[in-house]
């Protein structure tokens, strides 16, 4: 068991991987200045942990989820740091579901996107609550007030926030990775650990 | 067609100017050749064609059309500019649906007959289901030359089309400007492969830091291969060669 | 004694760890001294002007976060006593405490791990997370995330401006912009995907396996010196929840 | 070392055709091979097999034959890189900068730091390899503000300072001006003799100043495989997939009046 588990670290973790790991890394921090220049409303935060997550696995998407907030933090936001559990378990689901061949159908994508956005959701709920009492300047601040101007605690406030906005970030995200990896060229395919659970052109 | 510049200066920082007072004119069915050293502005002058860029001073009028004023998805409809990295724009998961992209955008009602008017010109028939990446790189530059040919644009505008292409290839790009130019198209490419272009050219400007340094029709520029040498441009190995020889058996 | 990034490091965790346990009123009084280190002390200087710039105004957007929650949470959490009439609103002093307990910790909790960061360039953050025993790869890893960084938005001006020409509709209604995301990010990740493979069997052509022994020898006077701080530190706390 | 490849072949996925077909060549030690022919006729496919990347990163493909390398048969292809042995740079030269060094200095050590070679030694090797391919001045600046030219030069010297037996080089002269590929010339000729170099080209400049042994490939297929008397006399065959026109204007006015015509070409280098 341990064994198999170190062989699956070492295969999603090669030194060939390595550099896909760190792009996916740079994604999630940059994909910011995509959205921001087409003026779309969405976050896409994890989209390079998911897409590592379909190509690599579990493991080298927990890696990339977790050094990229360590990054952000590095480059000046220390409160990326507090957001590492939601990371994980992006990372290991999204791992997880791709290897059982969500990601060969929209229609699972779509499914793993919800169950995504309602788990981060679950997850960063008490870390906002209890560090920023539900207050980050986002956008989406002004419904916690709404939730709560309504007689609901801090907590159920954030957390009914998160359930409504999360999935939908959650979908695109996985909709964009399905799309991204949907047609892979066929000489790519076989240089990814996680490419056999695909639906492909290959040839 | 045409394009006309006047005057055009052009800088991504103020103080450093890329270009400067730079001025052409090209009219239908025209070739023209830009040569130079990297960085002198070469690649910058692309983007400014089709808005991309808009220029610091001067103005550049592409088929009458202000640049400055027309936005980049209506000047693509009368220039079709192609950059040096394929991977830039390469998307699609078949080199017929990356081609049919840009006449989509356009709304050209005969897309598909352009697309395939395109992939028989550069000779990609046979690739047309393929993954574009599962192609070979010189492939793939063939492609975005298709990508800009289907957009049906009475002008073309190249970066180093030639670059890292072998012979092969190159031959297929002669033969289907040939062919685009008896259509009536015109042509602005910028390259160092003059010896490839040469034939095909009506005029030739040279440009160094920033400015027009030489500018003339191409039958000219042979004689004055010394100019060339000057702003960095060099005639193939085996035409040196041969005109060493030449200057060794008359001494 | 020497103060290195791994007692820089335990000075930051442990002034975090201390954020969770004080009174607002210390935790306030603790920011002052955060910035004067950043300011006059050399192992936290910062890495350049810009930096610096950074480092102040996040401290600001914390302070204003801060304003926010306690404004907040005055207004939201009805306990306590009315404090204050502000038009139709009633202003709560529960609700002050409570956002003053929270903006405080975050305030020093952030500013804590931005001190440490704020000086520790990124290839001294890598170096010192292969010290305390993260293998090679993460190092690696780290240093080539950030090689990826400095090109990505160049890339993406590029792959935009390729696509903008192509007659993309980049400025069109929403739904032809969402299309248009995806014509600008799978070009940049197509092609970034085959070039980190082709990387990737470059590293391995260079003889990288990712177990090679660091370069430099762990220091060890560091190490004695954030092991102190942390000590000291935990007495400190343990001592003034004692007394408390 | 020398290398030897018996009937190799090789194809990227069980239903595909061969990319290489039934290679048999030998090189020398020391001796330098030029793999010539136009696009996807298979050269790097060739020089990736010889490093042992193309067993080690295309788990798919099949191949069959031996390749042999110095004492070491390897039936079909050696199955891992065989670094420091075997140096190959790829035709991307920016990808074989590491991006983990902010210096060309650091850069070129890399190689060295993964062998695990002793510090100061390093040292030396690194300047010694800088100064080898005239780099000496870039020492100092970081990679990736480097011309195309000079990254091509920064790559050689990494692999040159671990002292490779082998050196596989990809299209070297690819999108290099004429400047560079006189120092790329000088650089090859003033090699180690016990270095073995093969390098991939689509054009003949560089492999008729440098090499003493030709591989043309068409389609994957050996055309030819010689010494340059033979590959020189048959350059009229090679027509319609190498450049030979302006060359074969060349070569008999050469062969003519200037007989060790090495030195003329030298010649017309340095003077542009």
């Amino acid at each position: 068991m341990i064994q198999s588990v170190k062989d699956q670290i070492r295969r999603e973790m090669s030194g060939a991987a390595l550099p896909l790991i760190a792009f996916s890394m740079a994604l999630n921090l940059s994909v910011g200045q995509i959205t921001g220049a087409l003026k779309i409303p969405v976050y896409l935060d994890s989209l390079g942990t998911v897409l590592s997550a379909v190509l690599l696995g579990p493991w080298a998407a927990v890696v990339a989820g977790c050094l990229s907030n360590v990054l952000a933090a590095a480059l000046g936001n220390p409160t990326m740091m507090f957001f590492l559990p939601p990371m994980i378990a992006i990372g290991v689901f999204t791992g997880i579901v791709a290897r059982a061949g969500w990601f060969r159908k929209s229609s699972l994508c779509i499914l793993g996107g919800v169950i995504q956005g309602l788990l981060a959701a679950g997850l960063s709920a008490p870390i906002s609550a209890h560090l920023f009492a539900g207050t980050t300047m986002g956008g989406a601040d002004f419904l916690v007030v709404f939730f709560r101007s309504h007689g609901y605690s801090i907590f159920e406030s954030v957390l009914f926030q998160g359930l409504l906005m999360d999935p939908v970030d959650k979908v695109i995200t996985y909709l964009v990775v399905f799309s991204l990896t949907r047609n892979l060229p066929g000489r790519l395919v076989t240089r990814f650990p996680g490419a056999s659970h695909l639906s492909t052109s290959g040839e | 067609m045409s394009i006309s510049a006047k005057g055009v200066d052009f800088s991504y920082q103020t103080g450093s100017p890329v270009l400067q007072d730079f001025t052409m004119d090209l009219r239908r069915g025209e070739c023209i050749l830009m040569v130079g050293r990297n960085g002198a502005g070469k690649s910058t002058f692309l983007k400014l064609l089709n808005g991309i860029l808009k220029p610091t001073k001067g103005e550049i009028y592409i088929n009458g059309r202000n640049t400055a004023t027309t936005p980049t998805s209506e000047l693509a409809g009368h220039v079709a500019v192609t950059f040096q990295n394929p991977g830039d724009q390469i998307f699609s998961p078949t080199v017929r649906k990356e081609i049919l992209f840009g006449p989509r955008n356009l709304r050209r009602e005969n897309a598909e007959e352009l697309t395939d008017r395109a992939l028989t010109l550069l000779g990609l028939v046979s690739k047309a289901s393929r993954h574009p990446y599962d192609l070979l790189p010189a492939e793939r530059k063939l492609l975005t030359i298709a990508s800009a040919v289907a957009m049906d644009t009475p002008l073309l505008a190249f970066d180093e089309p030639t670059g890292g292409l072998s012979q092969y290839e190159r031959e297929i790009i002669s033969n289907g400007l040939r062919q685009l130019k008896t259509d009536g198209r015109s042509f602005f490419i910028v390259t160092h492969d003059l010896d490839f272009f040469l034939p095909l050219a009506t005029q030739v400007l040279v440009l160094s830091s920033g400015r027009v340094a030489y500018s003339a029709p191409a039958a000219e520029l042979v004689r004055n291969a010394h100019l060339l040498r000057k702003y960095g441009v060099t005639l193939p190995l085996t035409t040196r060669l041969l005109r060493l020889l030449e200057i060794d058996s008359k001494s | 004694m020497r103060f290195g990034t791994a007692s820089k490091f335990s000075f930051s965790f442990a002034l975090a760890l201390l954020a969770f346990f004080l009174p607002w009123q210390v935790s306030l009084s603790f920011m002052p001294v955060i910035v004067l280190l950043e300011i006059f002390l050399s192992p936290f200087r910062p890495l350049s002007a810009g930096a610096h710039k950074k480092f102040l105004q996040f401290i600001g957007y914390l302070t204003f976060l801060g304003v926010l929650i306690v404004g907040m949470n005055g207004l939201l959490l009805k306990s306590g006593e009315v404090v204050l009439r502000l038009l139709w609103f009633n202003i709560y002093d529960g609700g002050i405490e409570f956002g003053l307990n929270v903006a405080s910790r975050l305030l020093l909790l952030s500013s804590a791990i931005l001190l440490f960061f704020v000086s520790t360039p990124i290839k001294m953050l890598a170096d010192f997370l292969g010290h305390i025993g993260l293998s090679k790869k993460i190092v690696t890893i780290i240093l080539l995330a950030t090689f990826y960084l400095d090109q990505l938005p160049q890339r993406i001006t590029q792959v935009f401006w390729a696509q903008e020409a192509r007659g993309a509709p980049v400025r069109s209604n929403i739904l032809q912009r969402l299309k248009s995301f995806f014509s600008i990010l799978a070009p940049l990740t197509l092609s970034s995907l085959v070039e980190s493979v082709d990387r990737g069997m470059a590293l391995q052509l260079r003889g990288f396996q990712g177990y090679a022994s660091l370069s430099q020898p762990r220091d060890l006077q560091d190490l004695k010196t954030a092991f102190l701080i942390v000590f000291s530190s935990l007495l400190a706390l343990l001592s003034y929840l004692i007394w408390k | 070392m020398e290398i030897t490849l018996d009937r190799f072949s090789f194809h990227y996925a069980p239903s595909q055709q061969d990319v290489v077909s039934g290679i048999t060549m030998g090189i020398p030690k020391g001796s330098c091979c030029a793999v010539l022919g136009p696009t996807g006729a298979g050269k790097t496919t060739l020089l990736l097999a010889i490093s042992g990347a193309l067993a080690a990163h295309y788990s798919s493909g099949v191949g069959e034959g031996e390749i042999a390398i110095g004492p070491k048969v390897f039936r079909p292809m050696p199955d891992k890189i065989l670094f420091p042995e075997v140096g190959l740079a790829l035709q991307e030269s920016h990808l074989m900068i590491s991006g983990l060094h902010e210096t060309v200095r650091g850069e070129v050590g890399f190689s060295l730091e993964n062998i695990g070679t002793d510090t100061k030694v390093k040292e030396e090797k690194i300047v010694l390899a800088m100064e080898n391919v005239g780099i000496l001045h870039l020492a100092e600046r970081n990679p990736f503000m480097l011309s195309g030219g000079e990254l091509q030069r920064v790559v050689l010297a990494a692999l040159l300072a671990v002292q490779p037996a082998v050196l596989l080089l990809d299209e070297p002269s690819n999108s290099l001006d004429a400047e560079a590929t006189a120092m790329l010339v000088r650089i090859l000729r003033g090699l180690h003799k016990n270095t073995t170099v093969v390098f991939s080209d689509h054009q003949l400049d560089l492999a008729i100043l440098v090499a003493d042994r030709f591989l043309v490939l068409q389609d994957g297929e050996m055309v030819f495989f010689g010494e340059k008397k033979p590959f020189l006399k048959n350059l009229e065959q090679f027509k319609g997939f190498l450049p030979v026109d302006q060359w074969s204007k060349v070569i008999p006015q050469l062969s003519r009046k200037h007989a060790p015509h090495i030195r003329l070409l030298s010649r017309l280098l340095e003077i542009r």
